[in-house]
């Protein structure tokens, strides 16, 4: 039973709506660190949310061709992940 | 000099049998006696059910080499002895063939260590340039052995069904993939697929497969693991429930420790698959993966209760090699599971 | 028991990142081909497929080390691939007005090939932007490992002049 | 009947993945220690990005795009352990002690050097061996 009046976009409107306000809220620990690895991490869930709210967007406004940014965006977020943890052990790792 | 005594890894490669007559050349060249120790390095300890099996190649690769040394020998004063190591432990890195290799020395005081150039103990990849950083490390003198080019050509023949596998196989994989993300009606896909598919597998067979692929057992690993997604997907569900209780409530009991578990799956692929599994598994977060040590945080002890019971490692295991190394102790049983402090990480 | 001590002279990136590097790798790349070959009908598709391209490359020199990557990959393949993507750019540029129409007017083709106004695009896509955004990543990323050392200026500032063509 | 299975489901479904992640922002700002941040923000995150995606997957149908959510779920598996794994491990290698439950019962309060001065009102009695069998 659908209920009237509520269609699938919406919700998943309102859910990219309340992933952006679970984002701001992880953003505290991205400010606060205190380590950098801290930040990283912080960083890191913001790009996995990032992605999930493009996907959600993607439904939500019919607009495929956001999966394809989402896609890239996870990359570039595992890319980071590992390019700055790697930068930041001493010696920079292979630098 | 009175008598040289050298101490020769054999594994099953194509220039061990030139490497045991150099081991004799080179021995006898400045001493009229020679004592060759033939040893076989097993990565497996017998309590894994494919020890056995790799027991019995190491018994009949020893014999043979007996016979080549036999023969290479001629009436020089050769004395063989032989023997196998690491059956009552788990060798995994070089450094752990190293260490296998000065015990073994420092026992029969060996004074030269002589290295088939293509020496590959077990499944895993050549690990000639980090062994002999560790022999060095190990204060162990050795030398590699000078074998001839033939045998080089020889090996490249010999891998090129190997080399056409990972070519073959990455090929199709690229164009499956890039057929699912396009549209596979479509003339322009079909050529481009082709096209980009070839680009992928010339550019990164030998980056992707570090390990030699088998023509059956690679297609049944796969199956393997296709059900074992499943099992991962309901363990980290159950698990994050567990996770979720604990954060949510204001009191937030955690308990973290950080353990060491001494897991047995091989490097590589199965290793990835353990590592990220326990990783994805919430509670536990694989720190370090030095060779099969994984350095593990856990917080919450039902987690490491979980870990210490190896339930992922026996799915590893069977993913990687059937039903039957399933069966193995737990890493509690082992006694590879141990609670370590923050320090020592 | 801590093993690290030993290791400092070969600090080799975890088995873990590796292995995965390796599986991701080909799909990766994959993508990144499919993307740049599809540009034409998706927004700023090309743009990404080369961006895509250049990040595999990346991921598998932080995977593997910085120096080991480089020999793979010739630097002159890189800069062949940049200059590559120029040639295209600008021959499809010229082609069309060699046809009679205006720098980049599709529509010549179409009249004088009977060919649609698609392929001048994916020309133009795949070749002129994939190609130079792969491999402006990629020179960039590798100019930036190899520090700013006198010696190298001289060949970064070659690789910027081509990739201010774009 | 189907139409309103699937609705339900996607309901569920993402639900379901607001839910993890909410756990998850809790975890990043409670927890004491970037190791202990690390297991929700890597795998309750996962998880919860994972469940929001398959919604996708399921309301997009049988077509191209859901082709590419699917594979953006399993690439979000395979990567986000790898770059946890990844952090983790620079936080060990520059030295980042962790709090361990050890440390924390010892004098009350994890030592310093685990670069956790924040963790105001969230004082985790981690010496306390609760929720044994939480995990059924």
């Amino acid at each position: 039973m659908i209920p009237a009046g509520v269609s699938i976009e919406e919700i998943f409107l309102l859910a990219a709506a309340l992933f952006v306000v679970l984002a701001i809220v992880m953003f505290y620990r991205a400010v606060a660190g205190p380590t950098t690895q801290d930040r990283l991490l912080a960083v890191n869930v913001l790009g996995t949310n990032t992605v999930v709210i493009l996907a959600l967007l993607a439904a939500g406004l019919d607009e495929p061709w956001f999966l394809d940014i989402a896609l890239i965006y996870a990359l570039l977020n595992f890319l980071m992940a590992v390019a700055i943890s790697k930068f930041t052990v001493e010696r920079g790792g292979v630098l | 000099m009175a008598g040289n005594r050298v101490l020769v890894p054999l594994s099953d490669t194509v220039t061990v049998r030139q490497t045991v007559s150099y081991a004799v050349r080179s021995g006898l060249e400045d001493a009229d006696s020679l004592e060759v120790h033939l040893v076989v390095a097993l990565p497996h300890d017998t309590e894994v059910p494919e020890g056995d099996e790799q027991r019995e190649e190491a018994n009949q690769l020893l014999a043979r080499a007996r016979r080549w040394l036999a023969e290479d020998a001629g009436d020089a004063d050769v004395t063989v002895e032989s023997a196998v190591l690491g059956d009552d432990e788990y060798l995994f890195g070089p450094r752990d063939y190293a260490d296998a290799f000065e015990e073994y020395a420092d026992e029969h005081g060996v004074d030269l260590v002589v290295i088939d150039p293509e020496y590959k103990p077990g499944v895993t990849s050549s690990i000639l340039q980090p062994l002999e950083r560790e022999l060095d490390a190990a204060g162990l003198s050795y030398d590699e052995a000078a074998v001839e080019r033939p045998a080089r050509h020889e090996r490249l023949v010999g891998e090129g069904t190997e080399r056409f596998d990972r070519y073959f196989a990455l090929f199709w994989i690229s164009f499956g993939f890039y057929l699912v993300l396009g549209d596979p009606t479509y003339w322009f896909d079909l050529v481009t697929g082709v096209a980009v598919a070839g680009i992928v597998s010339a550019s990164l067979a030998n980056v992707t497969f570090s390990f030699p692929l088998d023509r059956i057992e690679s297609p049944i690993r796969t199956v393997r693991f296709a059900f074992y997604v499943p099992y991962l997907i309901w363990e980290i569900v159950k698990a994050n429930v567990a996770i979720s209780v604990v954060i949510l409530r204001p009191s937030m009991p955690i308990a973290p420790t950080i353990t060491r578990v001494n897991t047995r799956v091989r490097s590589g692929l199965p290793l990835l698959a353990l590592a990220n599994s326990i990783t994805l598994t919430p509670g536990t977060l694989t720190v370090r993966a030095n060779d099969q040590r994984l350095i593990v945080h856990t917080l919450i002890p039902s987690a490491r209760e979980d870990l210490f019971d190896g339930s992922l490692e026996r799915a590893v295991r069977f993913v990687f090699n059937g039903r039957e190394s399933a069966r193995i102790p737990s890493p509690r049983e082992r006694g590879d599971a141990e609670i370590i402090g923050g320090d020592e990480l | 028991m801590s093993r690290t001590d030993t290791y400092d002279d070969t600090y080799t990136e975890s088995q873990v990142i590796m292995t995965s590097v390796r599986i991701i790798a080909p799909f990766t790349l994959t993508y990144g081909m499919f993307m740049s070959l599809h540009g034409a009908d998706t927004p700023g598709g090309s743009f990404q497929g080369g961006a895509i391209i250049g990040v595999t490359v990346l991921m598998l020199a932080f995977a593997f080390g910085i120096e080991p990557t480089r020999r793979w990959l010739k630097n002159s393949f890189v800069v062949g691939l940049v200059t590559a993507g120029v040639a295209i750019f600008i021959g499809t540029g010229l082609a069309t007005i060699a046809l009679g129409g205006n720098f980049l007017e599709y529509d010549a083709f179409v009249e004088t090939f009977g060919i649609a106004h698609y392929w001048g695009m994916e020309a133009i896509e795949v070749g002129g932007v994939a190609l130079i955004v792969a491999g402006v990543v990629i020179t960039l990323f590798f100019a930036t490992a190899a520090g700013f050392t006198p010696d190298g200026r001289g060949e970064e500032s070659y690789q910027a002049e081509v990739t201010d063509d774009d | 009947m189907i139409e309103a299975a699937r609705f339900w489901a996607i309901v569920v479904l993402v639900v379901a993945g607001l839910f993890f992640t909410f756990v998850s922002a809790v975890g990043v700002i409670r927890l004491p220690d970037i190791y202990a941040r690390a297991h929700t923000a890597s795998q309750t995150d996962t998880l919860g990005a994972g469940l929001a995606l398959a919604a996708v997957a399921l309301a997009l149908g049988w077509q191209q795009a859901s082709v590419y959510t699917v594979l953006l779920l399993f690439f979000v598996f395979i990567t986000n352990p790898t770059a946890a794994h990844a952090i983790a491990r620079s936080a060990a290698e520059t030295g980042i002690e962790p709090v361990t439950a050890d440390s924390a019962t010892d004098d009350g309060s994890p030592d310093s050097g685990t670069g956790a001065p924040d963790r105001n009102s969230s004082e985790p009695d981690a010496g306390s061996d609760v929720d044994g069998g939480e995990t059924a």
